[in-house]
């Protein structure tokens, strides 16, 4: 046989290959990012192929099922002081390791502390954040300002065991979580089997094999033909013929992802919200949508998502070219001298970003886009060093604090805008643990943002979900990141 | 002064026609060959006409691109690819030019063995020189210890001090002069009874060229194999040929014994060859070099191809081809004036 | 030869320490650092400048590169921020996925170039040489993705009888190996090609004639060996090339290889890994390289092993 | 053939050394060395034809390299008319012009991608000293008309010449510099034997128009015996014997050269033929 | 006797120089093919006009023959309803522009170091040589991530990290050339006479490479234009903007099973373009190389 990288059962085919145990099958996935880590608190946090895995492996205190809702994991139950900067948790009894030992508060603090140290993504979060366990039962997280947010944060975190610090631990993990690791080889697949000790019960299925294929032809491939149960994130193009093919279900569910272009508020050119708006209302996003993401693409009516809290539909920016034109010619935009620098680093925007500079230039309008590698992208994001920008933006924990909070305020200055009464509303909405003036506030600020043309935000992205008919009990989930421990595969 | 010529031939009264008095070993008669490179076409060989008694050395002298190389060759079906072959070319009883390839792959290496131009690039330079005197024995069916055997025998044979440590060298690892004893070893493997030998001393220096000859003599003198033997050397051919072939542009310009054809040449052409050899003990020869360039026959001059070079020349010369006739008992010269050169 | 080869070792360290330099320098010239990959889209100035300082990327690039050779000449590549864990751990264990499919596509390119070559160097111009000719040049002009996602939507969608990604068993190995091989394959004919076809005008291809071989008596014992050492040259080299940047194919077919691992750990600004992979790549260049010189010195025994200068 | 043996001499080799280094087995042995020319002590008169003989490899290319300061030596010196010839590049003009050579193969002494009339004058570009005043053509067309070349050959290329014709080429080359050292490393080797006597009856020619002095290296003695005044034998990479002409040739003193010439006579022996030829047609 | 009795008339030359190739009718194909390519890249935008910035989204996907707004799609539409057709035209231009710069490029460099390594020796060859080493044991494909972060994406940039490990090829090739030409007679025979190294290196060296190093730079072309393909399909390749066969290809890789025509056509146009310059190359290299000694 041939020796691949710390296989260790001797099998690679898993399909229609039964193991006793379990009876409920054995489940292939193949996600499209890659995961190379199994550490939940480092610098690969936020990774959703390290998501993805630690959803398998460990426990959350929480998680989060949509617009400011959570259900406890770990946690029993959770309550704030008033200005939303001390969040009390109390824990779960009973619920061990696969090794058998107990999850401590000493636990989630270790944990949380090491999320602290390893100055990741997640980290970000938490500035300045203490943790303490006032007893076995008992975790208190204090901010030193108000965070209203910190529900939809922390449910991104996971509980590890105290001895996680050590050298070599994520090579064989030890954790809460529904499933074990057999085997990994970092990259390309990870080999788990159910933990018969799971507190929310073992899982039915034999095994899980959770591959990355990153190419869309291979990863379609191995789904129609049957290597692979489950699948997701798949281009528009492809939906359609999997939707042809009798032995696959095929859903799309609302994500909290929004298309979101922003403009570069203190480049000179753009520096007119009526500029801006013109050029917003200068394509023709609708047939664009339609044509490119008939499956996945709904018209964006605010820059976060209905999944999101603090979601506030707007009057939608209606095709009008002449009047584009006209406003354009209004603000005085110079027409021959502007080149807009308009960057992206997804190759699978560039369908999207072809149709919109040509939509642009029927206007008389000139823009370069920029196809970058994501580092640099990065680099000249913060840099501010672009006109226009393009990203997919989420918003963690569905909670719009994580997004318009973070992103918009003056200090952030992430597109050059600065705004000092948007700056008011989006404090004072994450300073209160009130829900109803949370929502109210976020309202006030979305309008200011879409009326201002901040960026343009012209569609909610949906995820779409395949998986094989005698896959039973899987349920999409809308931030791409799934569960599989209610799954289980009938035998063909 | 050493004489390595046949000693019967020496004697002044043995019969003036050589080869004539029994069916010779090999007889060539009419042999053409065309080469065809690209566009051009050039008649490398026209009509030559030689033999080669049992046991006896036959010389074949001429310029370079005279078409020696290219008459040895034709006669083991040797050519390069795309040549064109019409003549005979009688071994015992049957013309090679028509033998089936399998006869073919009998008589190389069994029958007429062939000792190469250069030694140096005639030898694999990747086998170690035991494998490949010993190939031929072995695609043969020899069992390895006799094939082992009788390489040391050769290698001993022609002269190579310490055969046992010599078998496994490799041909580079040796001079020029034993690269050229291994290749007439391997000519030797199958025991053949005729030798082609095509310049075998050319690039030799003195001593060793001195010393390869007579080996050559002495391998015929002891098993009676006969020798195809091409030189451009008159001082070499002198040495060793009973008989010779002098060529020119591809075809046969006088042919007779060595030793007379040497001393009074009958063809304008031999008669400038042996006046520009350059002598040892006389300092005198390059009075009157012959001037012009050697012919080539890809473009030959009409008629007499010796014509643009030769003092004799006349009308006639340019014009027709001469014949090659018998011009005197066992003298065969194809000059119009064959009859005034010599005198 | 011991000599030679202690020679050319140490020829060898100096091209790691070239390759370990440069990649050093390239790697920071690049703009974007670990900082701001590691922290993603939503990290602010601040956030980054603070990660930037407890990593020591602030730090002025010579005393970096000082501290990094220091560590190499331990043999400590340093820990990537992406696995988690000593960066040489996580390339040696794409090493063996790499070696695999290498290998094999190395073999079949190996046999089957050498077939085509030997059948077309054996008669230059003729119409099979012509073909081969031909043929060879359309396997080196077609695009490897384009073979590949081809051979994956054809034996794998249609057909259904080989697997079309990842790794684990031999006939996941197939079409990946195949598609690497192709232009491999024609590379190694038109060598062996030219190679058999100057042998075959080689005087002593006339001898061995002339000792009655049959032709292919002629082509085995005397044509093929003694056209071999370039083809040697270029296979080493050739898979050396093939280590780290089989890229596309290993992409194709999320195999899970150095080439994805280098150009991920590029993408994410994984220094420890960059460096541990080109120091390893570096390596087995200059091993193979070595090695097809070896080889060439046992297939020749005129190859004098000198010391290139 | 011009000058009585005697005459000042030109050219001064004095202790010449060279080795030749090459690769090593292994670590322990040492590389291996090749003393090519050892303790070579000549000197060349002027006017004189010398010629240098010897076996294979026995080291006569490298003195003549080592003359024309392509090889540097080991040690020793090379004086022409007293004064010290160094390394190629840096003589001056005047000695750079001084000493020519004629290669022996006549196949790669000629750039193939030059006509036959830009060789000669690529000469005179780098030694304007002594090109031809005015019109260069005319002195074009006397150079080769010297060697015995049709004038019109200057437009053709080497491949279009016989071997004779491009070894009259790179005799016109090195004259056209007018040297006074003419270094022929087997000049006429690689021709047929009449080709051969024609280049050296013209170097015998040229020799007496030109006031030429002649280092004349070849392994043939027949060759020798034509054109030498004086032999100097190499062996090993050492100078065995050195003697006029005839004196060598009559009673040589060392026993290689002894060898060597018993070799040579031993092919002599029956040449008897041709001398009754050659004596026919004078 | 004098010598003007041996002078000689002009003699024929031997046969080498006279040798030609029987006409084949197929010979001249390669030939009349890239001929037609390089007239498509000089005037095709002409001919067929394209607009790599208009997209029509509507039109998008659609098989080859199709009708569309601005006329018949011979060759189908791609992702964004652009004409494939006019795309590989006007991609010509840019991959011949491509293939032609990193050849001339590495081609200029190569030769230059490698002759100057080749020809020196000692040193100059030492350094050069390392260099060699050290970029064939970097990994190409890091050196092009990098090229193609560091600067914004371009035609330029492709061409850039298509060059920086290109020359090695050439270096390695002249290297080898002039090592082995530097010790032909006509070379001493030019150090005899004084003539300046630069000359030297000028006359009678380079003249001996330029064979080999055209042929050898027919095969580097073709290499580059398959580069470039595999630059785009990485992401690192030309900008959105400009066309492509490459970015056409990489483009369409997602549309493999459902619009063939897409990648199928403008990997037929380089196919076949590579096999044509292959052929030129074989046939450059036979006639260069037949009579190198
Ligand atoms: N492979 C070949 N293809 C075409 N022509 C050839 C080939 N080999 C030889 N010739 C030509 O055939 C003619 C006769 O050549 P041959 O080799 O017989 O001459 P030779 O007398 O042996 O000369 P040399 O003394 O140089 O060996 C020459 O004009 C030569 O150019
Ligand atoms: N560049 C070199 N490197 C190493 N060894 C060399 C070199 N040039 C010459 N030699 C060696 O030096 C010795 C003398 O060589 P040289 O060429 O001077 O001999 P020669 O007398 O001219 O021989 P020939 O008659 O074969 O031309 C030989 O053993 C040769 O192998
Ligand atoms: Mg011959
Ligand atoms: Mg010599």
């Amino acid at each position: 046989a041939c020796s691949l990288g710390g296989s260790t059962d001797g099998s690679g085919d898993t399909t229609g290959d039964e193991t006793g145990d379990g009876g409920g099958g054995d489940l292939v996935v193949a996600g499209p990012i890659p995961i190379e880590n199994l550490d939940p608190h480092g610098a690969a946090s936020m990774d959703a192929g390290t998501q993805l895995a630690a959803r398998a492996i460990f426990s959350q205190l929480l998680v989060s099922t949509g617009q400011g809702e959570f259900d406890g994991e770990l946690a029993e139950s959770w309550e704030s002081n008033d200005d939303a900067s001390v969040w009390t948790f109390a824990l779960r009894a009973g619920v061990t390791y696969s090794d058998g030992s107990p999850v401590t508060a000493d636990d989630v603090v270790a944990s949380f502390e090491r999320v602290l140290a390893a100055e990741g993504p997640l980290a970000g979060n938490f500035g300045g954040y203490t943790v303490a366990a006032p007893d076995d039962a008992t975790v208190v997280f204090t901010s030193p300002t108000p965070d209203a947010a910190f529900l939809g944060k922390i449910s991104s975190f996971f509980v590890t065991p105290a001895g996680a610090a050590e050298d070599g631990f994520f090579s064989d993990p030890v954790g809460s979580g529904p499933f074990l690791v057999e085997s990994f080889e970092p990259g390309a697949t990870l080999r788990l089997s159910p933990n018969p000790d799971y507190w929310d019960g073992e899982p039915e299925i034999a095994s899980l094999e959770l591959q990355s294929i990153p190419e869309t032809a291979a990863r379609m491939t191995a789904l129609q033909t049957g290597e692979v149960d489950i699948t997701w994130s798949m281009p528009d193009d492809q939906i359609a013929e999997l939707r042809t093919n009798a032995e696959l279900t095929v859903e799309t569910v609302p994500s909290p992802g929004v298309f979101t272009m922003w403009f570069n508020s203190s480049t000179p050119a753009l520096e007119d919200p009526a500029v801006r708006r013109a050029l917003w209302q200068a394509v023709d996003f609708e047939e664009i949508i339609a044509s490119l993401y008939p499956e996945t693409g709904t018209p964006a009516d605010a820059p976060v998502s209905p999944t999101v809290l603090g979601y506030a539909p707007q009057e939608p920016v209606a095709y009008d070219p002449d009047a584009a034109r006209a406003a354009l010619e209004a603000a005085g935009f110079d027409f021959e001298n502007t080149v807009l620098r308009w960057q992206f680093s997804q190759a699978s925007f560039r369908n999207f970003m072809n149709a919109v500079v040509s939509d642009l230039a029927e206007i008389g309008v000139t823009v370069e886009p920029l196809e970058k590698e994501q580092a640099v992208f990065l680099e000249d994001l913060l840099a501010l060093n672009w006109d226009m920008n393009m990203q997919q933006l989420g918003s963690q924990g569905y909670d719009a604090a994580t997004n318009l909070g973070r992103l918009y305020t003056c200090e952030a200055n992430r597109m050059g805008y600065c705004n000092p009464e948007l700056d008011d509303l989006l404090a004072a909405a994450g300073s209160t643990s009130d829900t109803a003036e949370r929502e109210d506030l976020y309202a006030q600020a979305t309008e200011i943002i879409w009326n201002d043309a901040v960026g343009m935000y012209p569609m909610f992205v949906e995820t779409p979900y395949a998986w094989q008919n005698r896959v039973e009990g899987f349920t999409p989930v809308s931030d791409g990141i799934p569960y599989f421990d209610e799954v289980t595969v009938s035998g063909d | 002064m050493t004489d390595y010529r046949t000693p019967a031939v020496v004697a002044p009264e043995a019969p003036s026609t050589p080869g004539a008095e029994q069916a010779p070993l090999l007889r060539v008669e009419g042999l053409t060959v065309v080469l065809s490179s690209g566009a051009t076409r050039g008649v490398v060989l026209d009509s030559v006409s030689f033999s080669v008694g049992a046991g006896r050395t036959t010389g074949l002298i001429g310029e370079s691109g005279s078409g020696k190389t290219m008459s040895a060759m034709a006669i083991v079906r040797l050519l390069p690819e795309g040549a064109e072959t019409s003549g005979r070319v009688i071994w015992g009883t049957q013309d090679l030019l028509e033998a089936p390839a399998r006869r073919m792959r009998e008589v190389r290496g069994h029958e007429i063995g062939v000792i190469f131009q250069d030694p140096l690039s005639a030898l694999n330079p990747l086998q170690t020189v035991g494998k490949q005197i010993g190939e031929t024995l072995r695609r043969g069916g020899m069992p390895r210890a006799q094939v082992r055997a009788r390489v040391l025998e050769l290698l001993d044979r022609v002269g190579i001090p310490d055969p046992e440590q010599r078998i496994g060298v490799y041909p580079h690892e040796m001079s020029g002069g034993m690269r050229q004893r291994v290749m007439i070893a391997t000519a030797l493997a199958g025991s053949p009874r005729l030798i082609i030998a095509d310049e075998p001393t050319t690039a030799l220096d003195v001593t060793t060229q001195a010393r390869i000859l007579r080996l050559l003599a002495d391998l015929r003198d002891s098993d009676g194999v006969a020798m195809l033997l091409v030189s451009h050397d008159l001082r070499v051919m002198a040495h060793v040929a009973d008989d010779v072939v002098v060529m020119y542009a591809g075809r046969v310009a006088e042919r007779g014994r060595a030793d007379a054809v040497l001393a009074r040449p009958r063809h304008p052409y031999t008669r400038a060859l042996a006046n520009n050899v350059p002598a040892v003990t006389t300092k005198s020869a390059i009075a009157e070099p012959l001037r012009g360039a050697p012919a080539n026959p890809f473009d030959r001059p009409p008629g007499c191809a010796f014509h643009p070079r030769c003092p004799l020349a006349q009308a006639v010369c340019r014009t027709t081809t001469p014949e090659l006739r018998e011009v005197e008992p066992g003298r065969f010269s194809a000059c119009h004036f064959a009859e005034e050169v010599g005198s | 030869m011991t000599f030679y080869i202690a020679k050319r070792l140490a020829i060898g360290l100096l091209t790691i320490w070239g390759v370990v330099t440069a990649v050093f320098i390239v790697v920071r010239m690049a703009p974007g650092d670990q900082a701001t990959v590691a922290l993603g889209p939503d990290a602010t100035t601040a956030e980054v400048e603070a990660l930037r300082h407890s990593l020591g990327l602030d730090r002025p690039v010579l005393v970096q590169y000082v501290s990094y050779l220091g560590d190499v000449l331990r043999l400590d590549f340093g820990e990537s921020y992406r696995f988690g864990r000593p960066a040489m751990d996580a390339v040696l264990e794409r090493f063996p996925a790499t070696i695999t499919l290498t290998l094999t596509a190395t073999v079949i390119a190996v046999a089957a170039g050498l077939l085509l070559g030997v059948l077309a160097g054996r008669n230059p111009g003729s119409v099979v040489d012509r073909a081969v000719s031909t043929f060879t040049l359309g396997l080196q002009a077609a695009p490897p993705f384009w073979v590949g996602i081809m051979l994956i939507l054809v034996f794998a969608l249609r057909l259904q009888v080989l697997p079309s990604a990842n790794g684990g068993s031999l006939a996941h190995l197939v079409l990946p190996a195949l598609t690497l091989s192709i232009p491999f394959t024609a590379l190694v004919a038109r060598m062996t090609r030219s190679g058999v076809a100057d042998a075959m005008t080689e005087p002593f291809v006339q001898t061995a004639r002339s000792k009655g071989l049959t032709e292919g008596q002629v082509l085995g014992g005397h044509v093929l060996k003694n056209s071999l050492v370039p083809v040697v040259t270029v296979v080493g080299l050739q898979v050396g090339t093939l280590l780290g940047g089989a890229v596309v194919i290993e992409t194709v077919f999320a195999w899970p290889g150095l080439g994805l691992l280098l150009v991920g750990a590029v993408g994410n600004r994984d220094y420890a890994v960059v460096q541990a992979a080109s120091v390893l790549i570096a390596m087995c260049v200059v091993l193979l390289n070595l090695a097809a010189d070896v080889v060439n010195a046992r297939l020749d025994p005129r190859i004098r092993l000198e010391v290139r200068r | 053939m011009t000058t009585a043996p005697g005459g000042a001499s030109l050219l001064e080799i004095r202790d010449l050394d060279v080795t030749f280094t090459g690769p090593r087995r292994s670590l322990r042995t040492p590389p291996t060395v090749v003393r090519a020319v050892d303790g070579v002590s000549l000197d060349v008169r002027a006017g004189e034809t010398l010629a240098l003989v010897g076996e294979s490899g026995s080291g006569k290319s490298t003195v003549a390299r080592c003359v024309l300061g392509l090889v540097r030596p080991q040690a020793g010196t090379i004086r022409y008319d007293g004064r010290e010839l160094g390394p190629v590049d840096k003589r001056p003009p005047e000695l750079q012009r001084a000493v020519q050579m004629v290669f022996q193969d006549p196949g790669s002494s000629l750039n193939p991608r030059m006509s036959v009339g830009a060789i000669i004058r690529e000469a005179w570009q780098v030694h304007p000293a002594v090109a031809p005043a005015g019109d260069r053509r005319e002195a074009l067309a006397a150079v080769l008309t010297d060697v015995g070349l049709d004038p019109g050959v200057a437009e053709r290329r080497p491949s279009a010449l016989s071997g004779g014709q491009r070894q009259r080429v790179s005799i016109a080359r090195a004259l056209a510099l007018r040297p006074r050292l003419l270094v022929c490393d087997e000049a006429v080797s690689a021709l047929d034997v009449s080709v051969q006597a024609q280049i050296l009856r013209l170097l015998i020619d040229l020799q007496a128009s030109h006031d030429l002095t002649v280092l004349f290296i070849t392994h043939d003695l027949a060759v020798v015996r034509q054109i030498a005044d004086r032999v100097a034998v190499m062996r090993k990479g050492e100078l065995v014997e050195l003697a006029p002409a005839g004196e060598l040739f009559t009673s040589p003193s060392h026993p290689y050269t002894k060898g060597l010439l018993a070799a040579a006579y031993d092919l002599e022996g029956v040449e008897a033929p041709f001398r009754e030829t050659q004596e026919q047609m004078s | 006797m004098s010598q003007t009795d041996v002078m000689v008339a002009a003699a024929a030359p031997t046969g080498a120089g006279s040798r030609r190739r029987r006409a084949r009718p197929l010979a001249a194909l390669p030939y009349v093919v890239v001929a037609i390519y390089l007239v498509a890249a000089a005037i095709g935008p002409v001919l067929v006009p394209y607009d790599p910035v208009a997209t029509e989204v509507t039109e998008r996907l659609l098989p080859p023959g199709s009708a569309t707004a601005s006329g018949t799609a011979w060759l189908g539409t791609d992702a964004v309803g652009r004409d494939v057709f006019a795309q590989i035209v006007a991609g010509t231009r840019t991959s011949f522009v491509i293939g032609i710069s990193v050849v001339g490029i590495c081609g200029i460099v190569g030769v230059t170091l490698g002759a100057v390594a080749g020809y020196f020796r000692r040193l100059p060859d030492a350094v050069v040589s390392r260099a060699i080493d050290i970029l064939m044991a970097f990994p190409g494909i890091l050196l092009a991530i990098l090229i193609a972060g560091l600067l914004d994406r371009g035609m330029d940039v492709v061409i850039l990290a298509l060059s920086v490990g290109g020359w090695v090829g050439f270096a390695r090739l002249s290297r080898s050339i002039s090592m082995s030409t530097r010790e032909r007679d006509w070379v001493a025979a030019a150090r005899i006479m004084g003539v300046s190294t630069t000359a030297t290196l000028t006359r009678h060296i380079a003249p001996f490479l330029a064979g080999s190093v055209i042929a050898l730079a027919t095969i580097e072309l073709a290499g580059a234009i398959l580069s470039e393909a595999a630059l785009s399909f990485l992401g690192l390749g030309l900008p959105p903007d400009v066309v492509s066969w490459g970015q056409t290809i990489a483009n369409g890789r997602e549309y493999l099973g459902t619009a063939w025509w897409i990648t199928v056509f403008p990997g037929i146009a380089l196919t076949v373009l590579v096999v044509c310059i292959g052929l030129i190359g074989d046939r450059l290299t036979k006639r260069y190389t037949r009579k190198r000694d």
